[in-house]
């Protein structure tokens, strides 16, 4: 297949050796888990459950808050413990409202759907009602939830479903692992989703460095016809959905579009898997594999964990640290968030916990730009970090969403190559937060002055109303006088 | 002689004809900025301003006379807003410091007064007389206008809280900097 | 309303000095101060001009309509600059020789002007005039310390010339203070100009922030643009 | 046509009006904020300079040279200035509404802009021809524009850089505006060349 | 238990790269050209070498502390090492020792700290010095000798060099033109460059070195050697070399086609002058040129026909510190016009439209 | 007030500027303009005077001269110091080229050809450098007295770096060449018009 060139990037050290050999191992069920009511994209889920409600492996514990939204489920069976803040997996380190499950051990399921017998005789509807229900999101990392994008199909033309199992990240292992031991579970579910979208055709994209996956899983394809393993460049950020898009099809999506409107709809490789279990079984999306990697870990390894098990969970399993680490990870070292606290729950979207050494993150304190030109060369986007960067230091907004600081996609590429170690990718988050802040302030301001419209014409009209109110009853009253006066004038 | 003096005044008498024709043709319209810096005020007509109104702080604005900082509700984003129309750089540091609040009835000591409605410029209090009442948080706009009218105090300002979705990366520190 | 005649003076030597704190003028501040002689000579027919246009200006400036009002100031300078062009060339030719093509430009010259708007189209007669005076000396004080430092770094000597300008009473200013071999040419040259303007305003800060003053950031020009 | 390209060169580069003359510099330290306001002014300027010298001289060619009213020059060339900058300004509001609202602003400033008065008293001095005096001026005010252009392009690119207060605003202004001047004198000689 | 980094967002992986680094490398690739100079030249250029870098490493430290900055640190980047390393190397191997100290002055003091100190500058500190010693100090920059190698006869001891640097007595016997020099000033007179350029040194001596000139100058073939040194380790691009030295090769092959007796060849501008080290150490200088690639070129290719017009032209011999002067106060416009198109968006910033194909 | 009158009014205060400062100019220029002239005079005198010693004329050079062409076609006014009505010297103005821009050059010549005296009148040489052609500055130009076309040979009316007798300064060889090539033209002037300027008329 041919493929186009894209953009940029760069070639980080990508370690992926701690981890890649290891099989997935099932973590040991931990006696408490923890089910944040946030842990996508769009709108909290709401709590169906109370304190000290007996509940099982499945269950639907809270609904889906919305359009954008998903339910979550119960990861085993227990006892609702309470429902608390708990710190969230996030660089905030803000707690959040969240389900506290006592397991009982026994991991019962709960009834579970009716497996869909023929998915490819079932409509769009059925498959998305069922992928929606099991509280699926997007596996790579943005943790969208995917029945939203399973529905793009009714409303654009797609000619492509690429399942994104580049794993463009260092260290991560958790795809490449998947990919190996589950190829099968993988092509059902690319195909119903494809079925679900209506795309006719299905790639699959895997980076050139995991050559064993590329070769299961095209084995595992081979049987269908519509289905392409493609290996594709080692080069990151080769994963991200446009760029993958790009050196697939030679298509580049325009800004501020979706994929989706050049006819392709990108989903993981794990999402893929998960909508297999949710369709074939009826089981929603209780677990997930984690890679839990890093210099400071003794045993890195590919633990499948349930949704809800603590952070601490994980690195105990895998023998603790053995080094302190500088730093903790959700997600990869690219583009993965800090961890406040080993208190965090696993959530759908966390691909990797690492535990770095200060040597492999080799931050050093940040020194003047020399404007050597590298993260412009390196910039997946076509962006120019370094005057982004300057002006926002000088907290020009404007003039950096000029330069399209909302078009990064916060890869990290250019805070990897940047000689000075500047914190570029921070700069653009600050911005982003403050362009966003600044767009809710515009809208508030012009809710507010619509409010305050509608509040004085109230008062007028009331006022008028008033008056006129007065009025008329002083009319009335003059005119029951007068009557009074003419009433009794006759006699 | 002659002619160097009647030379230059031809020449005067036309530049200051010219000139005149100049102030004529070239006379500078209504200005319209008035209603353009209204538009971008909240419209709320509190008078925090110091002024009556959104209307009269526009028209100060216009003049000159009024810093782009005046607007408390309106805040940094229209701060920069005006700033940027005026052409005027303006210190906004002190919006910095003071975050966007809301206000908030406590309970136990509002006793259904009715004041506070009938201040709120944005109908963002809820309540009927005798009876509790509360603050729709996404409505108020922070003016604190009803404070002062409550006769228990049981209305405070509170800074808006921050949640996973309105929180944000702060600021590098600028180690590298200097002077 | 009347300005007080100290802070008057004190404004056009220092505080507000033209060419240091508002930047105007800049013409004849680089071009007539290749020596500390020439930007004296320049200075004092620039002060000259400065003095009798703010007082003429002060004057009519009932008469003056707002719409011919910058016309009539330049032509009111303009008048004055032939006049002191015309009398320079009669009565101190030598001095003319040297300032030649600049003394039209004091024409231009956006200090008399700016003073003109800023001070005698509001101020009578005798607070415009002596604005004008000052603002003219504070102009001719740091032409001739613009050009002193020019002339000692580029070619080692100050107020070279001078009694060829002024007579021969004024011999004993020349100095030579190192030999021409040494001279670091570039400051004669109009790269010096700017450069030894630029840090002379540096001096004048830090003389400033010693003082517990604040210092100015930008010139008149700033604002406006 | 080899002494009008000489000329020309001459004008622009080697004897630019800013660096090497001294002429205008208030608009250069002064306009020069952003490169859009500074290729307005430019524009603005340029076309000025060029009108107003063709007025000039004639006046010189037409008035003061026959009747011998040198001593006139001064203020006729800056009356003829003031009358050119105003006609500019009606013209082009009545012919394109949109020039005029990106030159317009500059148009006052430019009366007190010394280039003007500068070019026209340089080409009464040089004795030129109308076709040299008209090149001569074009080209200078060229030169003129772009000087402020560049400058515009640096001191955008100051308000980025961590300058020290001390030299923050005007002096550094004056220290890139000199070291413009040394890499202009690079092309020095060449008119004699 | 906590950690230290949740006040830092990622990556949380960097290259090993660093501006010392950086810096570093560079010096290296400009080692070996800068011995053999040194050899060539003798006692008298090794002395002004070494005071040219120690002032400019001084005036940094004195800046900095004026300044208020950490000194140390900021010392260990060797970019005013490398400054005044390059300084050196555009010097006249003999000049006197103040040239180098207030070349120091300019380079650091003036162009650099100025503006805030490294990364700030917007004007190539090594050549804004040499130019305004050039400019101040005519003669003195302009005496060049021919090369008397360490240790060869007639070469100065270590006492007669002592003397050269410090006491300024450099013997006139020994001065020479440089080859632009030569032929310019022969064409001043009349000569036309056909007889003239016979009495330069033929370009297999300008490539090797032996010949008048900077340290710099001399010795293309070391010069090209540390370049692609610099290329291989990713420091430089091919962009900006190729771009100078390509534009100021066309330009001069164009011309001397044209009228061979007033103009050079391509080959004679690309062996002579310093347009080696201009081409592959000055004209790359991150600070002061362009970020993008498309910017480099613009830029690479200014400097060469700049270069061109002031050597064939102006008044003086040699124009490649004024070209990169002159494209140094152009850099901000050329990034400004040649950002690379962001994905999904033309070159304009307006989305990609969509194609109606799908 | 109308529109009208507005533009009439700003005409008329204009104009009345105009008319009153056009007065106050004309006077001054008719006070200053005899000592303008006077200066100017001088101006000529004092430069024809440094080429022409006093002592070889009996009239004023400046009243006595002739228009003539040299050799590019361009006018030129020769000055004429003539004693006992024979012509003894004359002077004129003569260009070279030098490094940056045109010397004005004032050469006087004795009836034998022999120069009297070479003095600049302006150019734009660099300080320091170029501008030792100056007399204040240095002596190098008196050393153009009494020399001839004939003394030196033609070959050595050259700067020492062209192999001619003129001494270049250090560093700068352009402006001397360029002296040197105008003084030489200067006297190829008079040689070929001798006739007509030293004829009394
Ligand atoms: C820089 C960058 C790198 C990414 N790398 C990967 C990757 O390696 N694998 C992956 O599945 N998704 C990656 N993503 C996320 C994809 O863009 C996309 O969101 C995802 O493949 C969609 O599938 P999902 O919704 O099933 O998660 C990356 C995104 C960005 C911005
Ligand atoms: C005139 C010319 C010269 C080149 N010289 C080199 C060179 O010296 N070294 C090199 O690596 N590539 C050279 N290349 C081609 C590059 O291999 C290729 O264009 C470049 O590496 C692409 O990388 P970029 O993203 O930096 O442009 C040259 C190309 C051209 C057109
Ligand atoms: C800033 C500067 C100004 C110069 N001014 C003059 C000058 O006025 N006259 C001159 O003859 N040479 C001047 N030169 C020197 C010429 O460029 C040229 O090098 C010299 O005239 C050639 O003579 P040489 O053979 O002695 O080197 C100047 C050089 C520089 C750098
Ligand atoms: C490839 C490269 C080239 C450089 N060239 C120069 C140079 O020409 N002149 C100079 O002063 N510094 C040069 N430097 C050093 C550094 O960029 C310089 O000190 C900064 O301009 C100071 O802010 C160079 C550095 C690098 C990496
Ligand atoms: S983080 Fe943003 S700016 Fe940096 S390389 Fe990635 S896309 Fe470009
Ligand atoms: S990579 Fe770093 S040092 Fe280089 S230009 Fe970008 S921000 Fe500046
Ligand atoms: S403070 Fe703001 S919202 Fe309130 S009246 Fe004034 S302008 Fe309007
Ligand atoms: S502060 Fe009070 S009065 Fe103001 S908007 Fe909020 S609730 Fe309404
Ligand atoms: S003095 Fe020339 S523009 Fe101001």
């Amino acid at each position: 297949m041919k493929l186009f060139p894209i953009r940029g990037g760069i070639h980080p050290d990508y370690r992926k050796e701690l981890a890649s050999e290891k099989a997935i191992v099932a973590l040991p069920l931990p006696a408490t888990l923890y089910i944040p009511l946030q842990m996508h994209i769009g709108a909290p889920a709401e709590v169906l459950v109370n304190e000290g409600d007996l509940v099982k492996k499945g269950q639907m514990i809270a609904r889906s808050g919305g359009a954008v939204s998903v339910p979550q489920h119960a990861p085993t069976s227990g006892r609702i413990q309470a429902i608390t803040q708990i710190v969230a997996p996030h660089p905030s380190g803000l707690a959040q409202t969240t389900i506290v499950i006592e397991a009982d051990g026994k991991d019962e399921w709960a009834e579970l759907p009716e497996p869909i017998a023929d998915p490819f005789a079932a409509d769009t509807f059925a498959i998305n009602e069922r992928v929606a229900a099991s509280g699926i999101v997007g596996m790579g990392g943005a943790a969208f939830p995917s029945a939203v994008k399973l529905s793009l199909g009714t409303l654009k033309k797609l000619d492509t479903l690429l399942l994104n199992g580049a794993e463009c990240e260092p260290y991560l292992t958790c795809d490449d692992r998947v990919m190996r031991e589950y190829a099968d579970e993988i092509i059902d579910g690319a195909r119903i989703m494809a079925h679900a979208l209506g795309a006719p055709k299905v790639v699959i994209a895997i980076e050139q460095n995991k050559p064993q996956a590329i070769d299961i899983m095209t084995k595992a394809a081979a049987a269908f016809a519509e289905i392409a393993v493609v290996g594709v460049p080692v080069q990151y950020p080769m994963g991200s959905e446009r760029h993958l898009v790009q050196a697939i099809t030679g298509r580049e999506t325009p800004a501020r579009k979706l994929t989706a409107d050049i006819g392709v709809v990108v989903h993981n490789v794990a999402t893929a898997r998960a909508v297999h279990h949710a369709v074939r079984f009826g089981r929603p999306l209780v677990s997930r594999v984690v890679t839990v990697s890093g210099g400071a870990v003794r045993e890195p390894n590919n633990i499948e964990a349930p949704i809800g098990a603590r952070v601490a969970d994980l690195i105990a399993f895998c023998g603790g640290f053995e080094a302190e680490p500088a730093s903790l990870v959700n997600g990869g070292p690219m583009m993965g968030q800090p961890l406040p606290s080993l208190d965090a729950p696993v959530v759908k979207g966390m691909s990797g916990i690492l535990a770095l050494t200060a040597a492999e993150i080799n931050q050093q304190p940040a020194s003047a730009c020399i404007r050597c030109g590298s993260c412009v060369t390196i910039c997946p986007c076509g962006l120019v970090p370094v005057e982004m960067a300057a002006f926002i230091r000088k907290d020009n907004f404007e003039v950096a969403a000029r330069l399209g600081v909302m078009d990064c996609v916060s890869c990290g590429s250019c805070s990897w190559v940047c000689p000075s170690h500047i914190p570029l990718v921070q700069y653009f988050n600050y911005a982003k937060g403050m362009i966003n802040i600044q767009e809710r302030e515009r809208r508030k301001n012009d809710q507010t002055r619509i409010l305050a419209e509608a509040h004085t014409q109230r008062v007028e009209k009331a006022a008028a109303e008033k008056a006129a109110a007065l009025a008329a009853k002083k009319a009335q009253a003059a005119a029951a006088a007068a009557a009074k006066q003419k009433d009794e004038t006759p006699a | 002689m002659l002619m160097a003096v009647g030379s230059l005044t031809v020449m005067g008498i036309a530049l200051g004809g010219i000139l005149g024709a100049a102030a004529r043709f070239l006379a500078v319209e209504e200005n319209p900025l008035e209603e353009e810096l209204k538009a971008m005020l909240p419209g709320s007509q509190c008078g925090q301003c110091g002024y009556v109104g959104c209307g009269q702080a526009a028209a100060a604005l216009a003049r000159g006379e009024a810093p782009v900082t005046l607007c408390p509700p309106g805040g940094r984003a229209v701060a920069e807003a005006l700033a940027k129309r005026l052409g005027v750089t303006a210190d906004l540091s002190e919006h910095e410091e003071k975050g966007p609040e809301y206000a908030v009835i406590i309970e136990e000591l509002c006793i259904g007064c009715t004041r506070c409605i009938k201040e709120c410029s944005v109908d963002a209090i809820m309540g009927a007389n005798k009876l509790m009442h509360t603050v729709i948080a996404d409505a108020c706009h922070g003016c604190a206008k009803c404070i002062k009218v409550c006769p228990t105090d049981a209305i405070e300002m509170r800074p808006v809280p921050m949640t996973l979705s309105n929180w944000h990366w702060a600021k590098p520190e600028t180690e590298h900097t200097l002077h | 309303m009347s300005t007080p005649y100290k802070t008057i003076a004190r404004d056009g030597l220092w505080d507000n000095n033209g060419v240091f704190s508002m930047l105007l003028g800049m013409c004849p501040t680089m071009a007539m101060t290749t020596t500390a002689t020439n930007g004296l000579g320049m200075g004092l027919a620039t002060a000259v001009v400065m003095a009798a246009s703010s007082l003429l200006v002060a004057l009519f400036r009932n008469q003056i309509t707002q719409e011919v009002r910058i016309p009539v100031y330049i032509l009111i300078v303009a008048a004055m600059v032939t006049l002191v062009d015309l009398c320079m060339n009669a009565w101190m030719h030598e001095l003319y020789k040297v300032l030649g093509l600049f003394i039209p430009l004091i024409v231009s010259n956006c200090l008399p002007l700016a003073r003109l708007e800023a001070f005698a189209a509001k101020e009578p007669v005798l607070p415009s005039f002596l604005d004008g005076l000052f603002m003219g000396i504070g102009f001719t004080i740091a032409l001739t310390v613009i050009g002193a430092v020019r002339e000692i770094f580029g070619a080692g000597t100050l107020f070279a010339d001078a009694s060829l300008l002024m007579g021969p009473a004024f011999k004993f200013m020349e100095m030579r203070l190192m030999s021409a071999d040494m001279g670091v040419l570039m400051m004669i040259l109009p790269p010096g100009g700017f450069l030894v303007t630029g840090f002379l305003v540096v001096a004048k800060r830090m003389i400033d922030l010693k003082a517990g003053k604040a210092i100015q950031m930008g010139g008149a020009h700033s604002v406006a643009a | 046509m080899k002494e009008y390209i000489l000329l020309m060169v001459s004008a622009a580069l080697v004897n630019n009006v800013i660096l090497a003359r001294f002429l205008g510099l208030c608009s250069f330290m002064g306009v020069t904020t952003r490169i859009d306001t500074a290729v307005g002014m430019g524009m603005a300027t340029t076309f000025v300079i060029t009108v107003s010298s063709m007025a000039d001289w004639a006046v010189q060619a037409y008035l003061l040279e026959p009747y011998h009213l040198g001593y006139l020059r001064t203020v006729t060339f800056i009356l003829v200035i003031a009358a050119a900058v105003q006609f500019t300004e009606l013209t082009v509001k009545k012919v394109s509404p949109p020039l005029f609202q990106m030159l317009g602003i500059y148009l006052p400033l430019i009366t007190t802009n010394c280039a003007v008065l500068g070019v026209a008293l340089l080409l009464v001095e040089g004795n030129m021809s109308f076709i040299a005096a008209t090149l001569f001026a074009f080209a200078s005010s060229i030169g003129y524009s772009l000087v402020m252009v560049i400058f515009a392009g640096l001191r955008e690119r100051l308000a980025l850089a961590d300058v020290p207060r001390l030299f923050a605003g005007p002096p550094i202004g004056f220290i890139v505006a000199g070291l413009l001047a040394l890499a202009f004198m690079g092309f020095s000689g060449m008119s004699t060349n | 238990m906590s950690f230290l980094s949740t006040h830092q967002s990622g990556p949380f992986t960097h290259q090993v790269s660093s501006v010392q680094k950086t810096m570093f490398t560079v010096l290296l690739a400009l080692m070996p050209a800068t011995a053999f100079n040194l050899y060539l030249f003798g006692w008298p250029a090794i002395l002004l070498f070494t005071v040219t870098i120690g002032s400019c490493v001084a005036a940094e430290a004195v800046c900095l502390m004026l300044a208020g900055q950490p000194t140390k640190a900021a010392l260990s980047d060797y970019s005013a090492a490398l400054s005044g390393w390059l300084l050196a190397m555009s010097l006249p191997p003999w000049a006197p020792w103040w040239i180098g100290v207030l070349g120091a002055v300019f380079a650091i003091g003036l162009a650099k700290h100025t503006f805030g100190g490294i990364g700030q500058n917007m004007f190539n500190p090594a050549m804004v010095a040499r130019v305004a010693l050039l400019v101040s100090f005519p003669v003195v920059m302009t005496a060049w000798v021919m090369p008397h190698p360490l240790f060869s006869a007639g070469a100065p001891g270590l006492a007669d060099a002592i003397a050269i640097t410090f006491g300024g007595q450099v013997p006139d016997s020994v001065s020479a033109a440089s080859a632009l020099g030569y032929v310019k000033t022969e064409l001043s007179r009349g000569i036309p460059v056909t007889q003239s350029i016979a009495h330069v040194p033929d370009l297999m001596d300008m490539a090797l070195g032996t010949r008048a000139g900077s340290l710099g100058e001399t010795s293309a073939v070391l010069i090209l050697a540390g370049g692609l040194f610099l290329m291989a380790k990713r420091i430089i691009s091919w962009h900006t070399p190729v771009a100078v030295m390509g534009s100021l090769f066309l330009m001069g092959t164009l011309f001397h086609a044209i009228d061979p007796a007033r103009y050079t060849d391509g080959l004679f501008h690309l062996m002579s002058g310093a347009t080696f080290l201009g081409a592959f150490f000055i004209c790359t200088d991150y600070v002061t040129s362009p970020v993008s690639k498309k910017g480099q070129l613009i830029f690479g290719a200014g400097c060469g026909m700049l270069t061109w017009t002031i050597r064939t032209y102006a008044g003086y011999p040699e124009g490649m510190a004024f070209a990169v002067l002159l494209m140094n106060s152009l850099t901000p416009i050329i990034d400004q016009y040649t950002r690379p198109r962001a994905f999904g968006r033309t070159l304009k910033g307006e989305p990609l439209p969509l194609e109606g194909k799908l | 007030m109308s529109m009208k009158d507005g533009t009439l009014k700003h005409a008329f205060i204009l104009g009345a500027f105009c008319l009153g400062f056009g007065v106050m100019l004309a006077i001054t220029d008719q006070v200053t303009a005899k000592d303008i002239a006077a200066r100017a005079l001088e101006d000529k005198v004092n430069s024809l005077s440094q080429v022409i010693p006093a002592s070889i004329h009996d009239n004023n050079p400046v009243n006595d001269s002739i228009a003539m062409q040299d050799a590019h076609g361009k006018e030129l006014t020769v000055y004429r110091a003539t004693k006992d009505g024979k012509v003894t010297g004359v002077a004129y103005e003569i260009h070279g080229s030098g490094y940056a821009g045109d010397i004005k050059l004032m050469l006087g010549v004795d009836a034998e050809g022999k120069v009297l005296g070479v003095r600049v009148l302006a150019h734009k040489e660099t300080p320091g450098l170029g501008d030792k052609i100056e007399e204040k500055k240095g002596d190098w130009i008196l050393r153009f007295a009494g020399l001839s076309l004939g003394n030196p040979l033609p070959e050595k009316w050259k700067v020492k770096k062209d192999g001619g007798q003129f001494d270049q300064f250090a560093g700068a060889t352009i402006t001397p060449r360029g002296v040197v090539k105008a003084v030489h033209e200067g006297l190829d002037f008079f040689a070929a018009n001798r006739a007509k300027i030293t004829e009394v008329n």
